[in-house]
């Protein structure tokens, strides 16, 4: 029990530590496309860290059913995993469709 | 027991509200709007109403934005308020 | 306007301020609220309907008669959204545009193109519209199951949160993402205005039938234990059943709605490629 | 002061609502675009649902799903507590009120959409020079 | 059948409005049949139901068989069940009357205009059925959508405006409402009328009691633009279609009114709002300043449908002012007046409505000479006119013979007085209107002998139209000369309890 | 007085109601349509005249309608002063209709079925208010009157026509909802019934100052009564087609006002009751100061009309005066007054009007010499002038002497004096006309008169009613006797 | 181990402040638009955070499952207006 407490901790930390680099990031990254890279990297990894922690904390008490409920969870970070780099994607490409340059260093904004 | 997410994310949707009525442009308005239903969601579910939350976590990641998104491009992004 | 709006606004905040101070204390479980009507609910709900969500039992049986007329609210503003916006007339057009799919270049035609129908050419109302492969191979794989799990949100709806409503949203949001990967046209070709008509009253009738026969089972309106003397099950199970068929009703109809709502604000009423 | 205090903190989901609902009435009121408008009237309305949300709120309770109600070592429907389940009634409320705003607002969308085709602009002050202009 | 009869009223209007938007795609040309059966058949069993109540006392009737403060509760009594009957007449006859416009106004979508026309007299009938206040806001926002939609759709340019204004407003309106149930929620844990009413007594001295009152109250003021909140009105229903002014006109604002009624009397108790309170006086001035602000509005105005909205205006204040004069003579006004103004409204919008159809827009000087072209429809228009005005023996004189003498009673001199000022106020725009209808210049001098041969020949409306104007026309009168029997039969029986 | 149910007040009022639509189907057939309005006219008088016996046998006719509330019904009852005054008002609907065929015709005016179809509906609703039982049904009949009296005045659809109409309506139904109304509600909320009685309704739940106001209010709000500072609109309603100047503001409008004050002040406050609280004074020096100013006026007045208008303002309030006398023979000089006007100022219209026919002439300065080319329209206005002036053998005598003994019973020389002094003036602005007419030649050669034939439609009812006035003098006794059935 | 889930979902809201700065500073629509969508991101693991905290967290993985299959709906939606409609003009929030 204890083992596994550990590890559902381990996990979620790992996960706040993507989280907090994807919110740092965010906050940090000079222009639109470079901000997308911690959103659409770290946050997804942060779900998917996090959300495997919870899953594995469901399994404390095994059942079928909190079987059931942990699968469902690693759906969601599945379903995530397909969705957020699209939305990503789509993201960037209505960044460079509406005109807007990517930064670089020459350029002072 | 948890007021204090409770709290939090209020404080958060007030800010989220004020934004979203004052941001000059009504796409990001709608943009806005979305992260105020995303954050509506999460005081329904701590506050305990599941099927209220469901409600607004399928409406508002669903169909309003969208739907706000939709009107915003039939008409102007403009806005002087 | 504005100080009209700050006076009202601060007048109106006072006016409250003020109520609240009767107010139980936040979370009080002995305010007047938690211990009246609900405590029924509470109590009672599993026996007399054997649905454990107490929220879908109340909402679908003990406060059907509200649930249908909820039903009907969206029913009422896909009507008007129909009635408000769909335009029958063609738009006048500036020449023809066509994508031929594979190199996805758009080709602009003065007078209207007479063009072999295949699957390699599309036809488009504007300069642009996006023919994004990821999206759509990723839309195509998630659509499904977007879909299977609405239903089973709605079927599911009397043992954890979901139902008619939350179910049907995702269903109509499935076909909204249809319409955005695609486009609009593309959508509408799939679920056609009329199957949407059709879905949208199909679903108010179910709902409004399923009261209906319980009236003439001899019960009253949406009393659905009547339902006990049609079905081999006995009272309570029926009321879970009938909540079960009403879910499904509003279902339906929000599905429909949802997707009336947004392909007629979305293309303006004109049904073409839209957003 | 302190019972001020306490009062505040006994009660501050309803102070903040009102708030979030003040909000939301001086956009519809004072908001010069007519979806501005929009989006204030929705956020009056999720107030009013924040309301009634916190009505239904009980301290020590879960959420209105009647645990293990079936299959095996299920619960005896006489030991079910009314306070160990939060009251279920405004939420049952709020969802219709929810779908009655989501309605409300694919209907005003609709119609903010018709009334751009009329003018071309979405603020009041301009359209209402335009109609000036017509009637002239 | 007959212990359905509450539920069917409601229910016939909504399943024919499902079975059009189904028809419309397989047969349109069963909808308007189907849409009148519907009609037809609220309208029987609301008068069943009168008749029941009136024999037997009020119906209840327990919604999916819950007793009452667990399910909901539609409960029919006197009052409710003259209401009922006036919304699903006026609704059938203004279909009757209105078909002829729903198919030059929108050809190819008539049947979805149908089926929400339909919605909203569902819903306008749930309102006025139901005792259940949460009911009451679920109905009343299907009422508002379908009449937002009914309005935007209107021929004008300015139609969506005003439909949106309305919606803002509307808005407010409701969720002030709710807001107000919700504080009675709060402290009472409970949503069926006659279970809070037997709840409030030890509670009448919170603060949240009041508030709750007073938001509710504000909600359906607005929704039934009473005075500062009346901005949306004369908009929305000017530039709305015809059919769809001629009957939100007549039914809507009359039907919040019941509700404010309802609230008051049978939610609240005479005894809170007039001996606990006391805000009587405060809110007759308020009528007082609606009835006049609405008359001297209606005074400036060059378009007929406008003038007669911001007529209704001052109606409302008429309404609320007997309302809140505090006895039962003034009450008993209130409730008169409620079924008379409906009427008396719908009549005016009728002939306005006959009018438009054959001007199109409707501004003063278009009706030159409008009575030797229409002279059915302008006899009926001045008849429904002197019954705005209060002349006898239509009806309504009679309900300002009970306002008036409520208002004497509880010595509101400015109300008497604003309600008198008001007559005459609409004494002079009728004959304003009068004058150019009937007595404009003599074009062709003096040498013609017989009637109206001037201003053009005889162009009167559809028969249909024409018809249903003079049965409501009577009908004016008829109420008038029989309601001693409304009063003495109806409406103090079910006065009689508040006011002891 | 046994109580009778009987329909026949009913039928009497709507006779000419139905009517109408025969009427408006005739519209295109001028011979057809007034052929109806005779008979109409005859069947009218004839159902008023066979209610004669039984009322001076003592019977009283009724008729419940409708109920509204406890003694405010909408009813019908005959008693001796509404009988008297439908007689008159009857008759003389016979003898205009004749009068309008000459006139109309002859001046060939247009709209000439609404016409005749609003006389029809203002006939009804004068012998409706004639007939009523309490104040709120000679309230409804007096305020459809005034309605359907508005298309008569506005008759020529231009602008002086309209603002003349404007003018009408705006005193009439504004004194009639402005001040009749909440009176009439305040004294149901005070007495609870508002059904006419000889010993008023109030009993002792009135105070002085109440009644006092009640009183006044009513004095003024019957302003078709025109009493001083509300008689603008009768000179300015004289722009309308002469019969309708001839009965409706000889007979049927002005004389519904006055009598809807004489009912308020028999049948509503009782002579009892204003004589303990000494209201009958003010009303009767109000009433002398009209009386007065009227006939000051109407010395100025060169339009014919409006002479004879201002000579009916001052006319009417010796109708109140008699009654505010609170003397039996001051009531019945007033209540005779409405019979001895109407036929003595109708032939004066009647001849204003045959005038106007004959030579178009409107002012008084142009006639002179008239008489020679039109006798005996002119010899029945010096018979009507008389019958004004109360000089014997014309009816007007009869009246007057009982005005002046009923001054006498009061005591108060002062109001003796009045009516003298008004007499007097009535002869001043009446008698030169006559005078002018017969013994002047047309000044100047531009007034020669181009027509000479009197219009025969025009100077049959002139000549009846004249005659009329005449036989009054030698055989009121049927008058007097209803009367004091009346006043019983 | 709930008061640990309750901090790690505050540590969480704490964080939701950056996205949230993000979406209400701007300065481009965009930008708004990343910030909502890690908003989003963050709710999915909230809401199993707060069942976990009611210890019903089986009633709470439907909703977090609709959230995660929905939450890019709108992103498409908002990202395909900027396919059609060309033009971003840059604004200051808060004037």
């Amino acid at each position: 029990m204890i083992i596994l407490n550990a590890l559902v901790i381990l996990f979620l930390g790992t996960g706040l530590v993507f989280f907090l680099g994807g919110a740092v990031g965010i906050i940090r990254m000079p222009d639109f496309y470079s901000r997308l890279h911690p959103v659409g990297k770290l946050d997804t990894l942060g779900i998917m860290a996090m959300v495997t922690g919870l899953a594995l904390y469901n399994l404390g008490h095994f059942s079928w059913e909190t079987l059931l409920v942990s699968l469902k969870m690693m759906l969601i970070v599945f379903f995530v995993f397909l969705s957020s780099p699209t939305a990503t994607h789509s993201i960037v490409d209505a960044g460079i469709r509406a005109g807007l340059n990517p930064w670089s260093k020459s350029r002072k904004d | 027991m948890h007021w204090q997410i409770d709290l939090f994310i209020l404080t958060l949707v007030i800010v989220c509200a004020l934004a979203a009525i004052n941001v000059r442009d009504l796409l990001g308005a709608a943009v806005l709007f979305g992260a105020y239903s995303f954050l509506m969601c999460l005081l329904w579910a701590i506050m305990g109403a599941v099927d209220v939350a469901f409600t607004e976590a399928s409406v508002g990641a669903g169909v309003s934005t969208v739907f706000f998104v939709a009107a915003v491009f039939q008409t102007t992004r403009r806005s002087k308020d | 306007m504005k100080r009209i709006g700050l006076i009202v606004v601060i007048l109106c905040g006072a006016v409250l301020l003020y109520a609240t101070r009767d107010f139980p204390a936040w979370g009080d479980p002995a305010s007047p609220a938690s211990t009246h009507v609900s405590p029924h609910y509470i109590e009672h709900a599993l026996q007399e309907t054997e649905v454990p969500n107490l929220v879908t039992a109340v909402l679908a049986d003990y406060r059907s008669y509200d649930t249908m007329f909820e039903t009907l609210v969206i029913f009422g503003a896909g009507v008007a959204c129909f009635l408000l916006l769909r335009s029958f007339g063609a738009r006048r057009r500036e020449g023809w545009y066509v994508r031929h799919i594979p190199t996805g270049v758009v080709i602009h035609f003065r007078k209207r193109p007479r063009i072999p129908h295949s699957r390699f050419f599309e036809r488009l109302d504007t300069e642009w519209v996006p023919h994004d492969l990821i999206i759509m191979t990723i839309c195509r794989i998630l659509l499904p199951f977007i879909q299977l799990f609405s239903l089973y949100v709605v079927a599911h709806g009397d043992f954890s949160p979901g139902g008619g409503f939350q179910g049907g949203v995702m269903f109509g949001a499935s076909l909204v993402l249809m319409a955005i990967s695609f486009d609009l046209r593309t959508a509408l070709s799939r679920v056609g205005e009329r199957i949407l008509a059709l879905l949208a009253f199909l679903g108010v009738v179910l709902y409004g039938g399923i009261g209906v026969l319980c009236m003439l089972l001899g019960g009253e309106f949406l009393d659905y234990s009547e339902l006990a003397k049609i079905l081999p099950v006995h009272a309570e199970e029926a009321r879970a059943l009938g909540m079960i068929g009403v879910e499904v009703g509003v279902g339906i109809a929000v599905t429909a709605v949802m997707a009336v709502i947004y392909v007629n604000i979305a293309s303006a009423g004109r049904h073409d490629e839209g957003l | 002061m302190e019972q001020l205090l306490q009062e505040i903190v006994a009660k501050y989901n309803y102070w903040l609502y009102i708030i979030l609902m003040m909000i939301g009435l001086y956009a519809i009121i004072s908001k010069n675009n007519l979806i501005k408008k929009l989006v204030g009237m929705n956020i009056f309305q999720t107030a009013i649902i924040l309301f009634f949300i916190s009505i239904s709120y009980k301290e020590q309770a879960t959420i209105p799903i009647i645990r293990n109600a079936h299959g095996p070592g299920h619960v005896s429907p006489e030991a079910i507590q009314a306070t160990a389940y939060m009251n279920p009634l405004p939420h049952v409320l709020m969802l219709t009120a929810i779908v009655v705003s989501v309605a409300t607002f694919g209907v005003a969308l609709a119609i903010a959409v018709k009334v751009y085709g009329e003018y071309e602009t979405l603020e009041e002050d301009e359209i209402r020079t335009r109609i000036r202009e017509k009637i002239k | 059948m007959l212990e359905h009869i509450p539920v069917l009223l409601i229910l016939a209007p909504l399943l024919a409005a499902f079975l059009v938007t189904g028809l419309a795609w397989i047969q349109s040309a069963y909808c308007l049949p189907l849409a009148l059966a519907g009609l037809l058949g609220s309208l029987l069993a609301s008068i069943a139901a009168l008749h029941q109540v009136m024999a037997q006392g009020a119906l209840s009737y327990e919604m999916a068989s819950w007793p009452p403060p667990v399910g909901i509760e539609l409960r029919i009594d006197l009052f409710n069940s003259l209401v009922l009957v006036v919304v699903s007449a006026v609704s059938l006859i203004n279909l009757v009357a209105s078909w002829e416009f729903i198919k030059r106004e929108f050809e190819d979508r008539k049947e979805t205009f149908l089926a929400l026309y339909l919605l909203f007299v569902t819903g306008l009938l749930g309102v006025t059925a139901t005792a259940d206040l949460f009911n009451l806001y679920v109905l009343l926002e299907i009422t508002s959508l379908s009449a937002y939609a009914l309005i935007a759709m209107g021929p004008s340019s300015r139609a969506p405006l005003a439909s949106l204004h309305y919606v803002y407003l509307g808005v407010i309106g409701a969720s002030f409402y709710l807001l107000g149930v919700g504080y009675l929620y709060i402290m009472t844990g409970s949503l069926n009328m006659g279970d809070i009413a037997s709840l409030l007594p030890a509670i009448w001295s919170s603060q949240t009691v009041l508030v709750g009152f007073v938001f509710c109250l504000v909600g359906v003021w607005i929704k039934m633009a009473f005075f500062p909140m009346h901005i949306w009105l004369p908009n929305a229903y000017t530039y709305a279609s015809m059919t769809a002014s001629r009957v939100l006109a007549p039914l809507m604002t009359k039907v919040m009114v019941y509700v404010m009624i309802r609230l008051m009397l049978t939610v609240f108790g005479a005894q809170y709002i007039f001996r606990v309170l006391d805000l009587g006086p405060v809110i007759v001035w308020l009528a007082v300043l609606a009835i006049v602000a609405g008359a001297v509005m209606a005074l400036v105005q060059r378009n007929l449908v406008k003038m007669l909205c911001y007529i209704i205006v001052s109606e409302i204040g008429y309404m609320v002012g007997g309302a809140w004069m505090g006895n039962q003579a003034g009450m008993t006004g209130s409730i008169l007046h409620l079924i008379n103004d409906a009427l008396m409204t719908f009549a005016v919008f009728l002939a306005a409505g006959n009018f438009a159809f054959k001007l199109g827009e409707l501004r003063l000087e278009n009706l030159r000479d409008l009575f030797a072209r229409m002279p059915l429809s302008s006899a009926g228009f001045v008849l429904a006119g002197m019954s705005i005005v209060g002349i006898p023996p239509t009806c309504g004189f009679f309900s300002k013979w009970y306002l008036i003498s409520g208002g004497l009673q509880a010595g509101q001199h400015a109300y008497v007085a604003a309600l008198l000022l008001s007559s005459l106020i609409n004494a002079i725009l009728f004959m304003r209107v009068v004058e150019y209808a009937y007595f404009g210049e003599v074009r062709t001098g003096h040498g013609h002998h017989g009637g109206h041969a001037h201003g053009g020949e005889m162009d009167e409306a559809p028969v249909a139209m024409v018809a249903c104007l003079l049965l409501v026309v009577a009908s004016l009168v008829l109420v008038g000369l029989y309601s001693e029997s409304i009063v003495s039969g109806m409406i103090q029986p079910f006065l009689v309890r508040s006011f002891v | 007085m046994d109580p009778v149910v009987s329909v026949r007040p009913l039928l009497a009022v709507l006779v000419s109601l139905a009517v109408v639509p025969v009427l408006l189907s005739s519209g295109g057939r001028p011979n057809v349509r007034e052929a109806w309005t005779i008979l109409a006219g005859l069947i009218k008088f004839g159902l008023i005249v066979s209610l004669v016996p039984g009322v001076l046998a003592g019977r009283e006719f009724s008729l419940t309608l409708f109920s509204f509330a406890p003694g405010a019904d909408i009813a019908l009852r005959v008693d001796g002063l509404g009988l008297v005054f439908a007689l008159v008002a009857s008759f003389l609907w016979m003898v205009t209709s004749l009068y309008s065929i000459g006139y109309m015709r002859g001046l060939a005016e247009h709209s000439q079925t609404r016409f005749y179809c609003f006389f029809a509906v203002a006939l009804s609703s004068t012998i409706g208010a004639a007939f009523a039982a309490n104040l709120l049904t000679l309230y409804l009949f007096y305020e459809i009157l005034s309605l359907s009296t508005y298309p008569l005045v506005t008759h020529h659809q231009d602008e002086e026509a309209r603002k003349s109409g404007r003018k009408y309506l705006a005193y009439i139904l504004g004194t009639s909802i402005g001040l009749v109304l909440p009176a009439m509600i305040l004294s149901y909320n005070v007495a609870g019934t508002l059904e006419f009685s000889q010993a008023g309704i109030f009993g002792a739940g009135i105070s002085p100052a109440m009644a006092t106001v009640l009183l006044l209010v009513f004095l003024f709000g019957f302003a078709k009564a025109a009493i001083v500072p509300l008689h603008a609109w009768l000179p300015a309603a004289m722009v309308a087609p002469t019969p309708v100047s001839a009965l409706l503001h000889a007979v049927a409008v002005v004389k519904v006002g006055a009598f809807s004050i004489v009912r308020v002040m028999t049948g509503i406050f009782g002579f009892d009751l204003l004589g303990s609280f000494h209201l009958g004074y003010p009303v009767a020096i109000i009433a002398s100061v009209t009386i007065i100013l009227g006939s000051l006026i109407a010395l100025s007045q060169d339009e014919l009309k409006r002479r004879l208008a201002f000579s009916t303002v001052s006319q009417l309030s010796y109708i109140v005066l008699g009654v505010a006398l609170l003397t039996p023979y001051g009531a019945m000089g007033g209540i005779l007054h409405i019979v001895m006007h109407a036929l003595g100022k109708i032939t004066l219209f009647f001849c204003a009007g045959a005038i106007m026919v004959a030579t178009g002439k409107k002012y008084i300065s142009e006639m002179a010499g008239i008489g020679k080319r039109m006798p005996l329209t002119m010899g029945a206005f010096f018979v009507g002038s008389l019958s004004i002036i109360g000089l014997p053998p014309c009816g007007g005598f009869i009246s007057k002497w009982y005005l002046a003994l009923g001054t006498l019973q009061k005591q108060s020389p002062l109001l003796l004096g009045v009516i003298l002094t008004s007499s007097f003036l009535n002869a001043v602005y009446f008698l030169p006309i006559v005078y002018k007419a017969f013994f002047h030649g047309p000044s100047g050669g531009k007034g020669a008169f181009s027509v000479t034939k009197e219009p025969l439609m025009c100077v049959v009812p002139l000549l009846l009613t004249a005659a009329g006035s005449v036989v009054l003098f030698f055989w009121p006794q049927l008058f007097i006797d209803l009367i004091e059935i009346g006043l019983r | 181990m709930i008061t640990f889930f309750l901090f790690v979902g505050l540590f969480l809201c704490f964080l939701m402040c950056f996205s949230l700065y993000r979406a209400v500073v701007g300065p481009t629509v965009l930008d708004r638009l990343v910030g909502t969508n890690a908003i989003g991101s963050k709710t999915v693991v909230l809401l199993l955070l707060i069942g976990c905290i009611y210890q019903r967290v089986e009633m709470f993985v439907d909703i977090a499952l609709a959230y995660a299959l929905l939450n890019f709906i709108a992103v498409l939606a908002a990202s395909r207006y900027f396919h059609k409609r060309r033009g971003l003009y840059e604004e200051s929030p808060f004037e």
